[in-house]
């Protein structure tokens, strides 16, 4: 496309670039965008998950029990990649404890219940009408307490996007692209709310004063480009001569982050690097429109737009829906009946990354963008695997640029270091590859579990080398305290050895200095005095604890060890049997240090006589 | 006349190599032995000793030495195998002599039990339980390595070692199965033939 | 250090086969295994070669310091690897001739370095010698094997032009199953030497993995070696 | 495994129909073979094919592998049926089948089944027999049609086949060599490349000695997978160009030289550039690879067939290219999205 350009002698900037790879799956979006978006009823109970976002788990703020009121805070940011959560609706906590949540792998995390009373009362609101009559970190704080997260599907919290330096980031991109079949969420939302997003684009350039705002869309969505052109007429002149809407031609994977940079700007964001290293932002169009209701309606993110498709379900459209409400009862307003036949199959997300439900009652999340339950007939379960025939078709898909199969090859046989060196982590885990793989090789899975377990061996290695540290720190010390010890005892037994020689020596000098046998006799005297008590001082120094006791010290030892083993021999005969033994071993060890300390005692006086 | 040339040439030879020999001796002497610091970063450092050596680092000396590399439980067979490959041997299974792999561990003190006796303090390779004498103790589990030293010398048994269970923030998918194996002709004939 | 006679003999004949396990003397044994004669002639030579310089190195191994050790066995192979050279020369000539470049690498087979340096040179002659012998057998063992049936397949016979070694007498030995065989070429040519010697491992493999499968496991005290790393618990 | 991972979408291609579109896009040249010269590549195919499905169920069941799970990928089909495309139409019965056998039981399941080969088996195959029994394989060659002073049924073809009959002097005629490459490589040493031309082998025109076609319908099977998408432009052509470009360069003097036009209709050119190269397993990987890859092969068949002792040279390129294929790959890793841009 872009040789045909050259070819032309267009020398213009291009509308878009040619990104590789990419496929195009059946669309399957029109079945669900015939009717507007629908508002879907009250329920009476939400489930409101503590992780709906990528970083560290909430914490709650509520007690069991306690009233809330629609919109109020019930858990809050735990660091700075964090979002707090929002009671969906008014009414009363009943519960907070591990749920199920749609997650890949099944398990349960913390969830604050919450059962509604019916009224919906919002907590007291203040709306703004001018973002201008508001300074920016006040604003800041409004989007940080909205609990706002990526809409598109990876639910990065919103506001650490925003707190991006903004002297470096002169580009917004704006992700209107739902490349990935069947979901329609932005699609509807474009369609019937252009200048909500057009307003939270307002909101973001409030922070960033952005150079040029680009909008990507897709060119299979002719209806939502003439809105979002209908609805930029009516901005301001100085932020609508900033945007730009380009429309490029339907490919998966168009609306993978780098891709779309990539697409209209012909940049790259550098490997393991975010589009901020190039001076962009990158929001989905739901975001934005989520970020207008929450700064000028002061509304958090307690609802989003969500696909209800898949010819499973006789009515299929958008809805939106309060976050919390259990799938199980959007899924029968939809008149979903389960096929008896065979093997249920829920998707949250689209046929390409979603993941499949392993039940239906789940809370609807942050990160729920579409439930598609289809039809064998439109989404045949994939055939066994074969062996790879190193086709090569995953590697023309292949947005990245990667080699899929021998990052298969390499996940396989467990070569983290080799996958890791063909980038792994670069791969977006879009699919493309195992859609296009004539095996049926299910090559994502692979990657997943390849970056899981590097990740995890990555954990593993730095906890044991700080084990290793702590162990080699430990080490250092009992041999420094062993030194430190023993040079004590030296000490001390240097020290009584000069005793003991001024004691033998002074009275030679003080008896008749003539005799030299009575200075010999009593000079070996005190020599063998000398080592007599350096050799008692050494036995008293092998028993743990006060090596040099007086007498008085010795006897309360021994004192308050009899009491000791007095409480012991108590608690031996009160001791349920399966601590008996211990007990038995503490209580003989007992006694065994009395009997010491018992002889010390008796050893003293000798010594000190 | 033949034989003396060549004694003659051999003893040349023989002084010539013997001279490049003791050159190269002296002038590509090793210095240290990285192979222990690489062998000690590839075990776990539990410091739990089932290995028959006190303490990792030991047991990476004896390794560097010839000791067999199947000695490590809780490095289990991925230890075994990047020992494999680091010094480039075949790798063993697991001897079993020296215990078996067990999911990761770690110790809990269930603390009304406690009676502060600073035993498992003492024994604790990685300085991980928190306490004092007759204090109650406690594990700081981050630290924890599973080494399950501190369970013998508790008298009164109050130390129990629990598997790490998988949370949602540390699950990771698992390798696919291939196909092939759960297919009803392969029912309870699993693996290859040699 | 030193074994029995009993594990020598296992290990020279199967456990440790130099052939098929160490896969050490590679190079002769892919080239000179075409016929059972070639092979025969070629076994009986390192078998020789091999006895003698266990048999020296073991005599030897107190006198020959550390640094200079891989030099003084090659010279004690090299010097009885130019013995066996003259006596085939002598005895039978033809055969030398069709091994030809085959008997002086005899010095270059790992196996009979590696015998050296491995078990000699920290052994007594006598074992030394014992482990000579059968690792030498081991290696012509799987060298005629190899031989006869890269020989039936290659050429469809067995045991020709064996007066090479033996003399007139052994030229009716000769067996031709088929009549009119076609050659299979690739059998004698060295592809075919690899193939089959990858056979024969497996082969090998497949008896032991078998064998391995059928012994009854001594029972084991699980965790019975650990060791305390820290504190005195007094 | 709670839940199979994403995507949910397969498309609508797999190995068995992979494996299918080769084997029919090979159907019109095997026709014109079967046309021109006789029946012998009928009964070859049957018995590779048979020898190839038999091979394959009992090796299955050795490694413990479900049998018609991979025999109904039609891959060991497809080995076969390439194998007997390349075999000499009137070769006894047991080259078909060791040939088939080699190609399955040593180059396929040896190094780990379907996927895990490095060689090309139907190429290896082909080498084997080539090596072990070059009479056979250099002199059992069909007559074209319209030479043989009888056409020759397929019962004729069954009995030279299997019975061990010697080929009918008669038939040879004189003309015991492939294809017209190699008469021409070897006829060109004592006749001028005028004299030559005149010869009814080359003179004859179209429709009568066949050769033209059946590489002419070969190109038209390989053009068919190329709009299927089975296989990519890169290794045809850079097979075909760098054969060209070297024949071009060396063929100033035809008297000394074999011309281009020979190079690329005259052997198994057709068949190895668009079914053999192109046999994923073996070959590279990436785009610029597969060019590589490709343009080896072309100068390799080139190079065999001038200075080398053998009549023609794709197998022999093939394989030896395939040694070098994981090499290819290495270097001709594609740039990762955002490498080298930080």
């Amino acid at each position: 496309m872009n040789l045909m350009r050259l070819l032309r002698g267009d020398t213009d900037a291009p509308e878009w670039y040619d990104f590789p790879g990419g496929v195009h799956p059946p669309e399957n979006k029109t079945q669900s965008l015939r009717g507007p978006i629908a508002e879907f009823p009250l329920q009476e109970e939400y489930v409101v998950p503590l992780n709906q976002h990528i970083g560290a788990v909430s914490v709650p703020v509520v007690e069991v029990g306690e009233s809330v009121l629609t919109g109020q805070v019930i858990a809050e940011a735990a660091g700075f990649i964090s979002a707090p959560a929002h009671a969906p609706t008014s009414g009363t906590v009943t519960a907070i404890e591990d749920r199920p949540v749609p997650h890949p792998s099944g398990l349960t995390t913390g969830c604050i219940i919450i059962r509604a009373d019916g009224h919906d009362t919002w907590r007291p609101r203040t709306p703004w009408a001018h973002l201008q009559d508001h300074h920016h970190t006040d604003l800041l704080a409004r989007i940080q307490n909205a609990g706002l997260t990526g809409l598109g599907g990876a639910s990065f919290p919103t506001a650490v996007k925003l707190a991006a330096d903004r002297n470096h980031v002169d580009t917004l991109i704006v992700n209107g692209t739902e490349c990935e079949p069947y979901i329609t969420a932005d699609h509807a939302l474009m369609r019937e709310r252009p200048q909500q997003i057009l307003r939270g684009i307002e909101v973001a350039h409030e922070l960033y004063d952005f150079r040029r705002i680009l909008i990507g869309v897709e060119d299979n969505k002719p209806d939502a480009v003439s809105a979002l052109r209908r609805a930029l007429t009516a901005i301001p002149a100085e932020l609508e001569a900033r945007i730009e809407l380009r429309v490029f031609p339907t490919r998966y994977p168009s609306g993978g982050e780098k891709q779309l940079v990539y697409l209209l700007t012909g940049q790259e964001v550098p490997a393991g690097g975010l589009p901020t290293d190039l001076g962009m932002l990158c929001h989905n169009v739901g975001t934005l429109a989520a970020l207008a209701d929450a700064v000028f309606d002061d509304r958090p993110l307690i609802s989003r737009i969500t696909t209800l498709t898949g010819n499973q379900l006789p009515w299929q459209g958008n809805i939106e829906v309060r976050l919390g409400t259990d799938i199980r009862t959007i899924l029968d307003w939809a008149g979903y009946q389960p096929d008896p036949n065979r093997a249920e199959r829920i998707i949250m997300g689209g046929p390409m990354m979603g993941f499949a439900l392993d039940q239906r009652q789940l809370p609807l999340v942050k990160a729920t963008n579409c439930l598609l339950v289809p039809t064998e007939q439109e989404l045949p379960t994939p055939p066994p695997a074969k062996p790879c025939i190193r086709c090569g078709q995953c590697e023309q898909v292949c947005p990245a640029g990667l080699l899929p199969q021998q990052l298969m090859w390499f996940a396989q046989s467990h070569e983290w270091d080799k996958a890791e060196s063909h980038h792994l982590f670069d791969c977006i885990e879009c699919g493309a590859c195992a859609y296009v793989c004539p095996s049926h090789i299910p090559l994502v899975q692979y990657y997943r579990f390849a970056k899981g377990s590097i990740r995890r061996e990555q954990a593993e290695h730095r906890q044991s080398e700080r084990a290793r540290l702590r162990f080699e720190a430990r080490q250092a010390r009992l041999e420094r305290e062993a030194a430190e010890k023993e040079a004590r005892r030296r000490q001390r037994a240097e020290a009584a050895r000069a005793r003991q020689a001024e004691q033998a020596t002074t009275p030679t000098a003080d008896s008749s200095p003539a005799d030299p046998v009575a200075a010999a006799v009593a000079r070996s005297k005190a020599r063998k005095q000398a080592s007599q008590s350096a050799a008692g001082r050494a036995t008293a120094t092998v028993s743990p604890g006060a090596p040099e006791l007086t007498r008085e010290q010795l006897s309360a030892r021994l004192d308050s060890q009899r009491r000791r083993l007095e409480k012991a021999e108590a608690k031996l005969a009160a001791a349920a049997p399966e601590h008996q033994k211990a007990m038995e071993t503490t209580v003989s060890k007992l006694r065994e240090q009395i009997h010491k300390t018992e002889q010390q005692l008796a050893d003293r006086p000798e010594r000190e006589a | 006349m033949i034989i003396l040339w060549s004694i003659l040439a051999l003893l040349f030879l023989a002084a010539l190599f013997g001279a490049l020999l003791g050159y190269a001796s002296v002038r590509f002497k090793p210095e240290g032995d990285p192979i222990i610091d690489q062998i000690d970063d590839i075990l776990p450092q539990t410091q739990c000793g089932q290995c028959g050596y006190p303490g990792c680092r030991p047991y990476a000396e004896a390794i560097a030495n010839g000791d067999p590399i199947n000695k490590c439980p809780p490095g289990g067979e991925s230890t075994i195998q990047e020992l494999a490959d680091l010094l480039d041997v075949e790798p063993l299974p697991l001897d079993a002599e020296h215990g078996e792999e067990k999911p990761k561990q770690v110790a809990i003190i269930r603390e009304d039990e406690c009676i502060g006796c600073t035993k498992c303090i003492q024994a604790c390779p990685v300085d991980a339980i928190l306490g004092a004498a007759k204090q109650m103790h406690t594990v700081i589990a981050s630290e924890c390595t599973g080494c399950d030293l501190c369970v013998d010398p508790c008298p009164v048994d109050c130390i129990d070692m629990v598997p790490v269970e998988t949370s949602i923030q540390t699950w990771h998918w698992q390798a696919p199965q291939p196909d092939y194996k759960l297919i009803a002709t392969d029912a309870g004939r699993s693996g290859e033939a040699a | 250090m030193t074994d029995n006679a009993g594990t020598i003999t296992r290990n020279g004949l199967w456990t440790n086969n130099p052939a098929l396990v160490q896969l050490l003397g590679l190079c002769p044994l892919l080239a000179v295994s075409g016929t059972v004669v070639n092979a025969l002639g070629l076994s009986v030579a390192t078998l020789a070669v091999l006895m003698g310089s266990n048999l020296a190195v073991s005599l030897l191994r107190h006198y020959v310091s550390d640094a200079v050790r891989l030099p003084a066995f090659v010279m004690i192979i090299a010097a009885l690897v130019t013995c066996a050279e003259m006596l085939m020369r002598a005895f039978t000539y033809e055969l030398y001739q069709i091994l030809g470049i085959f008997i002086p690498l005899i010095v270059t087979n790992c196996a009979i370095l590696g015998r050296a340096d491995g078990f000699a040179r920290k052994n007594p002659p006598l074992p030394a010698l014992l482990d000579g012998l059968m690792m030498g057998l081991g290696f012509g063992a799987v060298l005629v094997l190899l031989g006869a049936i890269r020989e039936l397949i290659g050429q469809g016979t067995l045991f020709a032009n064996m007066h090479l070694l033996f003399g007139d007498v052994a030229r009716g030995w000769v067996w031709t199953p088929i009549d009119n065989y076609p050659n299979f070429l690739f059998a004698v040519l060295p592809p075919g030497a690899f193939v089959v010697t990858g056979l024969l491992i497996a082969l090998k493999n497949a008896i032991d993995s078998g064998a391995e499968a059928r012994r009854a496991r001594a029972p084991i005290e699980r965790g019975s070696k650990r060791v305390r790393v820290t504190g005195k618990i007094t | 495994m709670l839940t199979p991972s994403s995507p949910h979408a397969v498309g609508n291609q797999s190995v068995q129909q992979v494996m299918f579109s080769v084997w029919a896009a090979t159907l019109p040249g095997f026709a014109a073979l079967i046309w021109f010269f006789g029946w012998g590549y009928l009964i070859n195919a049957v018995l590779a094919v048979a020898t190839a499905l038999v091979a394959e169920a009992i090796i299955l069941r050795l490694r413990r592998r479900p049998v018609w799970f991979f025999l109904g990928d039609g891959s060991a089909l497809l080995t076969a049926w390439l194998l007997a495309l390349a075999l000499p139409p009137l070769a006894p019965w047991w080259i078909p089948v060791i040939g088939t056998l080699a190609a399955i039981v040593f180059a396929k399941h040896l190094y780990g089944g379907l996927g895990n080969n490095p060689f090309n088996p139907a190429m290896v195959g082909y080498a084997v027999l080539l090596i072990s029994f070059p009479v056979e394989m250099t002199t059992r060659w069909g007559i074209p049609a319209a030479l043989a002073t009888e056409a020759h049924s397929l019962l004729d073809s069954a009995r030279v086949i299997f019975a061990g009959l010697r080929v009918d002097p008669a038939l040879v005629d004189g003309m015991t060599m492939a294809t017209p490459l190699d008469v021409y490589k070897n006829d060109i040493a004592t006749l001028d490349a005028a004299e030559l031309r005149a010869e009814p082998l080359f003179s004859a025109g179209w429709r009568v000695y066949g050769w033209e076609w059946v590489s002419g319908l070969y190109l038209l099977g390989g053009l068919y997978l190329l709009w299927r998408r089975i296989i990519t432009w890169h290794i045809p052509v850079a097979v075909l160009g760098s054969l060209t470009l070297l024949a071009l360069l060396f063929s100033w003097n035809p008297d000394l030289r074999v011309p281009v036009d020979l190079h690329l209709l005259g052997g198994a050119t057709m068949l190895g550039a668009f079914f053999i190269a192109t046999d994923p397993v073996s070959a590279a990987t990436s785009n610029r690879g597969k060019l590589v890859f490709g343009a080896g092969i072309g100068i390799l068949i080139y190079v065999i067939r001038t200075w080398g002792n053998y009549p023609d040279a794709v197998a022999f390129a093939v394989l030896l290219m395939n040694f070098a294929a994981p090499l290819i790959d290495h270097y001709t890793r594609p740039r990762v999205y955002g490498e080298g841009r930080s």
